[in-house]
């Protein structure tokens, strides 16, 4: 780019025919300057442009790839042990070595995967749908439905949910199900406040009045103005509650209620192999700890990218 | 009169993620003991950034001062230290802001807000500090001053809070006062008080005002002199009287017919498209794009300033003697105006 | 040289003391007289370790068994490793094992046992006391034994009392406290009249259950051993401060009758229950003593500084014979066939411990003095051939196709687990049989295998006492520990006279007899026998640690 | 205010008393008895207990002795620990914990707020890169894995620090580092966030036009404000805190109400249980609306008895 484009001429030399008034036809060349993009296509667009939240989209993507097809690229079957065969540290063979009953830790590694990404997505989806109906159902309606549905959250908000969950395991013994159920049960709770907070906020919002009072259809209503408007914080919310469900199954396990054997989540496989930074078999903690701390990294750093993408007032 | 303030050539640069935003583009204006300057454009077109330029408040970064002088009774702002700066704002020179309902912080009373740049720059007692306060609300007219000191905020109404905003920024007696859209974010029936409280303002102690707006409206009321910005240039000054009734420039005079009066005949006439990205400007005439009787010149050579009189200047190639002499032209002009 | 002089020294005070107590003890029997002097030779050693030593303190550093809050200080109630432990170090009981873990003199100098091993007569010492200066009487052990076989003490160890004759009646509320075999004939003489012949009823008396009570210390204050200041003991250390949940501090008892010869001046129990925290701290020179973390083994086990001991007990799989199809005893002979052993024990829980190839643990020695284990030999191997075979015939037996599911429950833990996915992971290489795993917190576990609704499920066993009975009497028909449904008279029968016959050859036949028989009806799979591995720091010494009993710190010494 | 106060109240009752039917409902419903030991034990003997704790009543009946109870702070004996009643165990644990707790969210707040205002005032500098990457590290590592962590390499490979326990200050380095550091990178984020909308106001170029210092102005004008969204997750933090407690406390040998929580959990001593439960939520609640109050201080502009709608 020239810095000195604006530089003056010598008024002079300039030819007289450029003192001649255009013709209309020639003057729409201004043209659109950007093309007009629908939402989510400009969301997408300046999320593209956060390297962070790039790099976060990206590993997890690998993440789920790998969770899928990890597996199938060793000859090692997840649970079948190999006794003396314990504790190899990584090499060819075994490409994050072995663990304490000469299981692959490779093909471990994403078969956690596959458990922990199902706990923390399905935990999150069920909070998604509950909060959406919930939320949805009280900030539509308002008044008294939504002054009593409020009522219960307040009440439901004050209570600590990682104390209701263990209480909940302890009775219902672990599981794959008892888990998500656990994480659930509480969960949907602060989804729901957001989602209320959006459509109370959304329905008051003057364009929306507007439309409906120039008879716009229910369904654009919500296509064009409900949506983009709550599914933002709605899916940086879950990208948040996705890493805490995992979390919070890490941490059920370190207290012995996380998903029984022989699945193996990542908090169950880092928890079995903590005494690792004693002995030096750092392979065994090493790698379910890295994809704990990294997912939840990448989680985070999406999320932080999808909020500055999706937030509409930042539209630019 | 001595010119109290000097601006020559002024740019000033953002840079973000999509690449530099020339924000200000050379841009030349004085400004007279006890003067009000106007300066009026559209939303974006580099008026704030001038003024908060002068007060040196833009966030570096991303912005910058890329060239040209700001001289502040002969003292280049622009190359003084920000410790220096520090002890001009607010002393010498004070700025109000476009939306009084942000512009004062909520969880601190007002009172609070009124004093802190008094006891900042002069060694004042708490008592003096608070007289001086009361002294100032009452200026501004606002009734029972001593016991709203105490209270916060939002227990005004946006007119009470600008008027809070302008004691605020004379507490400490500036020389000049640059005043962001001061009446933007107000009903008009408050406008008209907020005017007329800077007409008596500058009556009782002689602040320069530089008054930024988008309102002729506004400009009509108070300004002695009128700058008219577009596209980070300044295109035509000159005085009021000569803004209004002889304006040359297209711009200036889509501008004026853009606003509603009830003298005027006719429609209301708006102006055209929107103004030029300012990621990569145009080469010529800024306002080429959507001007009437844009000619091949304009889209390629900035226009050349034409002194129409002491105080009125104006950018554009319609001033030109070729231009004047073309036929096209002066049919067009001088007949009707297309549309 | 000045060490030959110190040792000439204490050697002259040595044998002044020896005059002295032999003096004391002219005139009396003593069945174990050898243990005795055994003793005062290590009073001797005691002092001469004082005067050497007589710059500093000797701390000792421990944490309490895994770290926890004992359950409770009255002899009673806490029946668990956490309590008695401390306890054993706070109290004496009529009997003492010795440093070869034979039940010698404690507070019972001496005792007669009647013709028929009816009635045992113990003659307390005269200067055994109280640490608040009480002397021990025989009616502290009425007292004791009385609370503990109360319904309403609800005392969790009163079953090891039902040797003495109206114990099990009382306690089960069909009989009164009158009629318990228990008589203090003067204060110094208690008599015990069993239910029938005992032969190991000396040991028994060596369990923590049978302390004495200071009798008027607990009429007045039902809580005295709830906290230190309240607690009064007889044993070689005092409780100086229990801070619950934190630490408990043990002082010298310098009111014991043995006080010479106890090293120690002070013991520190702390409470931390992660066994890496715990091994850190040793590793930093906070802790004395440690047990090793799983993940350690391999490289700490043949250090110098690791004590591995026998323990008597044995981790075993319980099946449900009321359930298909361990109804079936090939079936079940084919899953104990199936089990490498030997990987468990040096890959899974690895620190040493034996792989079991029979019920008993090592170190119970026979009438003819050869180890128990040793006479019965291997009852079961590991033969993946012969264990598919015998899932065959015992699938023809029973018309399978194919097995019904089977589920394996185990206690939460970290090495139930692991042990339990060995054993999965063996059964379908082996076997070709796929289980289920399943596991349960402690108490619903123990409920549910109580009540047989689990169908193969993981158990424990620690010695209580020094007697193979101990563990063989479980499997009697109709008895809490059975937990498998089995039911055979020829196997009660042998238990009985097992446990009865006076003649000590040929009851431990009937013994012998009894586990080959558990071991041909397989009713429970042997794993491995428990063993003790414990980190010592340099320096520590004397820390008695028996196969089956609680460990002892009346001789330990720490340089 | 008041009347605010007194629905706040009254809704923290509900809470409270929703959860201590949540509690005993599940408790009774947990199967095994908690008097199952290794050993034997006769059925006389398990009913004599059952019967000394209450256990046989009909559960209405065990209910209501149990509302009463707690109304009158009497959380019983502890089963598992029968000198113990679960006063004694609150009565000792809560001190510590609160002690952990409270210096942990005075080092989390403190630090992390510090943390926040750096990286906000050096916008996209390199100390901004470092705070807020040592902040995400902090949200990612799992608490059980760094408490170990910094025990192996503090305490036991250069000894700075002890291992375990909670006797001096020295010993409450180590698991307060492991506790704060979560809640300090999400206050540190939040911090750093709100901290960079507050900057861009309207008012803080005001308070620059006025000539403030740069340091007059964060500590002012931006901080209170920024100051605001770390109030409100305040509860949630105190909250995740709380059950951080748990692991390190055990980790730590920290004898704390955590320790006895999940102790009893693996004991099933009922009392216990339940007692911690309800206490803990009984703390949170209390805190929770401390919480609120506190918000309405640090904002004139929330106005107490309006809130209580939203």
């Amino acid at each position: 780019m020239k810095a000195d484009r604006d530089i003056e001429m010598n008024p002079a030399s300039i030819p007289d025919e450029w003192f001649e008034l255009k013709k209309k036809d020639d003057r729409d060349r201004e043209g659109i300057a950007r093309p007009s993009l629908s939402y989510w296509q400009d969301a997408w667009r300046r999320l593209r442009k956060n390297t962070m939240a790039m790099l976060g989209l990206l590993f997890l993507i690998l993440l789920g790839v790998m969770a899928i097809f990890g597996p199938m690229m060793t000859p090692y079957e997840v649970n079948v042990q190999n006794l003396p065969n314990q504790y190899q540290p990584p090499s060819s063979e075994h490409w994050f070595g072995t663990d304490s009953a000469g299981r692959d830790v490779f093909t471990r590694t994403w078969y956690g995967a596959r458990i922990s990404l199902f706990v923390g997505l399905v935990a999150a989806l069920i909070d998604v749908f509950i909060g959406i109906v919930y939320g949805g159902i009280s900030g539509f309606k308002g008044g008294r439905t939504d002054n009593i549905m409020m009522r219960i959250i307040e009440i439901l908000y004050g209570i600590p949910s990682l104390l209701v969950t263990i209480l909940l395991l302890v009775v219902l013994g672990p599981s794959l199900f008892t888990i998500i159920l656990a994480l659930t049960i509480t969960g949907w709770v602060g989804m729901a406040r957001i989602v209320r907070g959006q459509v109370l906020q959304i329905k008051n919002y003057e364009f929306v009045l507007a439309s409906q009072s120039f008879g716009g259809k229910s369904s654009r209503i919500i296509r064009k103005h409900l949506l983009p408007n709550t599914m933002g914080p709605i899916i940086v919310q879950m990208t948040l509650s996705v890493p805490t469900a995992i979390f919070a199954e890490a941490f059920l396990s370190f207290i012995g209620l996380g998903i029984q054997a022989p699945f193996a989540s990542w908090g169950v496989m880092a928890n079995d192999a903590l005494g690792a930074i004693l002995s030096g078999n750092w392979w065994t903690l090493f790698f379910p700890a890295f994809f704990i701390s990294f997912t939840m990294f990448a989680f985070n750093v999406l999320g932080d990218g999808l909020q500055d993408a999706l937030d509409p007032k930042l539209r630019k | 009169m001595e010119n109290i303030l000097e601006v020559k050539n002024l740019h000033v640069t953002f840079s973000t993620y999509g690449g530099n935003v020339k924000a200000v583009r050379g841009v030349d204006f004085h400004l007279k003991k006890g003067e009000t300057l106007a300066i009026v454009g559209e939303s974006g077109c580099g008026k704030s950034v001038t003024s908060n330029s002068i007060m040196r408040l833009i966030p570096n970064p991303p912005g910058r001062i890329v060239a040209g002088n700001i001289l502040f009774n002969g003292e280049d702002l622009t190359k003084a230290s920000e410790k220096r700066m520090r002890s001009i704002r607010g002393v010498d020179i004070s700025m109000i802001f476009q939306d009084p309902m942000t512009a004062l912080n909520p969880t601190l009373t007002i009172g609070t807000q009124l004093i802190e740049g008094l006891v900042q720059h002069h060694k004042v007692t708490a008592k003096q500090a608070k007289r001086k306060a009361i002294e100032m609300l009452e200026l501004v007219g606002i009734p029972n001053p001593e016991e709203r000191l105490k209270q916060y905020p939002h227990q005004f109404s946006g007119g009470m809070r600008q008027r809070i905003v302008i004691a605020i920024a004379l507490i400490c007696e500036p020389e000049l006062l640059i005043a962001d859209e001061p009446t933007t974010a107000l009903d008009v029936t408050i406008q008209a008080q907020i005017l007329e409280l800077f007409i008596k303002i500058q009556k009782e102690t002689g602040v320069s005002i530089i008054l930024i707006t988008h309102d002729l409206g506004v400009v009509a009321k108070i300004a002695d002199r009128i700058a008219v910005m577009y596209a980070g240039k300044i295109i035509e000054t000159g005085t009021k009287r000569e803004i209004f009734y002889e304006a040359q420039h297209p711009y200036t005079k889509g501008l004026l017919h853009s606003v509603p009066r009830l003298d005027a005949r006719g429609d209301l006439k708006p102006i055209d498209g929107s103004p030029p990205d300012l990621f990569s400007p145009p080469i010529g005439c800024p306002f080429a794009a959507r001007c009437p009787f844009t000619m091949e010149v304009c889209d390629n050579v900035f226009p050349v300033q034409t002194n129409l009189s002491h105080h009125h200047i104006v950018n554009c190639w319609l001033q030109d003697p070729r231009a004047k002499k073309s036929k096209s032209v002066r049919i067009t002009v001088d007949g009707r105006q297309p549309t | 040289m000045k060490k030959f002089l110190l040792l000439l020294l204490s050697m002259v005070i040595a044998v002044v003391l020896v005059a002295c107590t032999t003096g004391e003890e002219a005139g009396t029997e003593t069945e174990e007289s050898d243990s005795t002097n055994e003793g005062t030779e290590e009073g001797t050693e005691g002092s001469t370790e004082k005067q050497s030593d007589a710059a500093g303190e000797k701390v000792l550093y421990l944490n309490n068994g895994i770290g926890i809050e004992p359950t409770s200080f009255d002899p009673s109630i806490g029946f668990d490793q956490a309590s008695w432990e401390p306890l054993n170090n706070l109290m004496e009981g009529l009997t003492r094992l010795d440093q070869d873990s034979e039940a010698g003199p404690g507070v019972a100098e001496k005792w007669d046992v009647s013709e028929d091993g009816l009635t045992y007569t113990f003659h307390l010492r005269e200067d055994a006391k109280w640490s608040n200066g009480d002397p021990v009487v025989a009616e502290d052990f009425v007292f004791a034994w009385k609370h503990m076989l109360d319904p309403n003490t609800a005392s969790s160890a009163a079953f090891l009392a039902y040797f003495i004759k109206g114990a099990e009646e009382y306690n089960s509320g069909d009989g009164s406290a009158d009629e318990v075999g228990v008589t203090a004939v003067d204060e110094k003489t208690l008599e015990v009249v069993l239910a029938q012949p005992t032969g190991f009823f000396l040991d028994v008396l060596t369990n923590p259950a049978f302390f004495p009570i200071n009798h008027k210390v607990a009429e007045e204050n039902p809580d005295w051993h709830a906290e230190a200041d309240t607690f009064v003991g007889n044993g070689p250390f005092i409780l100086e401060s229990w801070d619950h949940d934190v630490e408990m501090i043990f002082a010298k008892n310098p009111e014991y009758w043995d006080a010479d010869a106890v090293k120690l001046d002070k013991v520190h129990f702390s409470m931390i229950n992660d066994t890496n925290t715990q091994y850190q701290m040793f590793e930093s020179g906070d802790l004395d003593v440690a047990v090793i973390p799983p993940e350690m083994s391999d490289q700490l086990i043949d250090g110098e500084n690791v004590f591995i001991g026998p323990y008597g007990g044995l981790e075993f799989y319980r099946f449900n014979t009321t359930m298909e199809p361990f109804q079936n005893k090939k079936i079940r002979q084919a899953f104990a066939y199936a089990i490498n052993r030997e990987d468990i024990a040096e890959f899974v829980v690895k620190n040493g411990v034996e792989p079991a190839y029979g019920f008993i643990s090592p170190g119970f020695t026979t009438p003819t003095g050869e180890d128990f284990r040793d006479v019965n030999g291997d009852l079961v191997s590991f033969d993946p051939d012969l264990a598919k075979q015998l899932l065959q015939e015992g699938m023809e037996e029973e018309g399978y196709d194919e097995l019904p599911p089977i589920t394996l429950t185990y206690s939460t833990g970290d090495l139930n687990k692991a042990v339990a996915e060995t054993l999965q992971d063996m059964f379908i290489q082996n076997l070709d049989v796929e289980v289920t795993l399943e596991n349960q917190e402690w108490s619903v576990f123990a409920d549910a295998q109580q009540n047989l609704e689990l169908q193969f499920s993981r158990s424990s066993f620690i010695n209580d006492y020094n007697d193979p009975v101990n563990f063989l009497e479980s499997f009697v028909t109709d008895s809490y520990m059975n937990r498998t449904g089995f039911s055979s008279e020829e196997y009660d029968e042998l238990i009985t006279n097992g446990k009865t016959e006076t003649d000590e050859e040929a009851r431990w036949e009937y013994l012998s007899e009894a586990e080959k028989m558990l071991a041909d009806e397989m009713i429970a799979i042997p794993i491995r026998y428990y063993n003790t591995v414990v980190l010592e720091a340099d320096g520590v010494s004397g820390i008695l640690r028996h196969p089956v009993g609680y460990f002892d710190l009346k001789y330990a010494d720490k340089e | 205010m008041l009347r605010y106060t007194l629905k706040r109240l009254l809704i923290a009752f509900i809470t409270l008393w929703i959860i201590i039917s949540i509690t005993f409902l599940l408790m009774i419903s947990v199967p095994g008895s908690p008097f199952n030991t290794d050993k034997t034990s006769n059925e006389t003997v398990q009913a004599n207990l059952e019967a000394h704790y209450n256990l046989d009543e009909p559960y209405f009946i065990q209910y209501v002795l149990y509302l009463k109870s707690i109304a009158t702070f009497d959380f019983g004996p502890s089963i598992k620990q029968p000198n113990q009643t679960v006063n004694d165990l609150l009565g000792r644990g809560f001190p510590i914990s609160f002690e952990l707790g409270m210096i942990t969210i005075v080092v989390a707040v403190i630090s992390g707020i510090t943390l926040g205002i750096f990286s906000a005032l050096k916008h996209n500098g390199i100390i901004d890169y470092l705070a807020m990457g040592f902040a995400v590290l902090g949200i990612s590592i799992p608490n059980f894995i760094l408490a170990t962590l910094l025990i192996q390499k503090l305490a036991v490979d250069y000894s700075i620090f002890p291992v375990a326990t909670w006797a001096s200050p020295s010993h409450m380095v180590l698991p307060v580092l492991a506790l704060a550091t979560g809640p300090m990178a999400i206050i540190a984020r939040l911090t750093r966030s709100t901290m960079l909308e507050v900057l861009t106001q309207d008012y803080i170029k005001m308070a620059r036009a006025k000539g403030l210092s740069p340091w007059k102005i964060t500590i002012k004008h931006a901080l209170r404000n920024a100051l605001m969204p770390v109030v409100t997750i305040m509860g949630t933090l105190l909250a995740a805190i709380l059950t951080g407690t748990f692991v390190i406390e055990q980790i730590f040998a920290i004898p704390g109400m955590g320790k006895y929580f999940v102790e009893s959990i693996n004991q099933r001593d009922y009392p216990v249980i339940m007692g911690t439960t309800v206490f803990y939520s009984a703390f949170l609640i209390l805190m929770l609306f401390l919480v609120d109050i506190v918000y309405g201080l640090l904002d004139p502009r929330i106005k107490l008895h309006k809130k209580g709608g939203k």
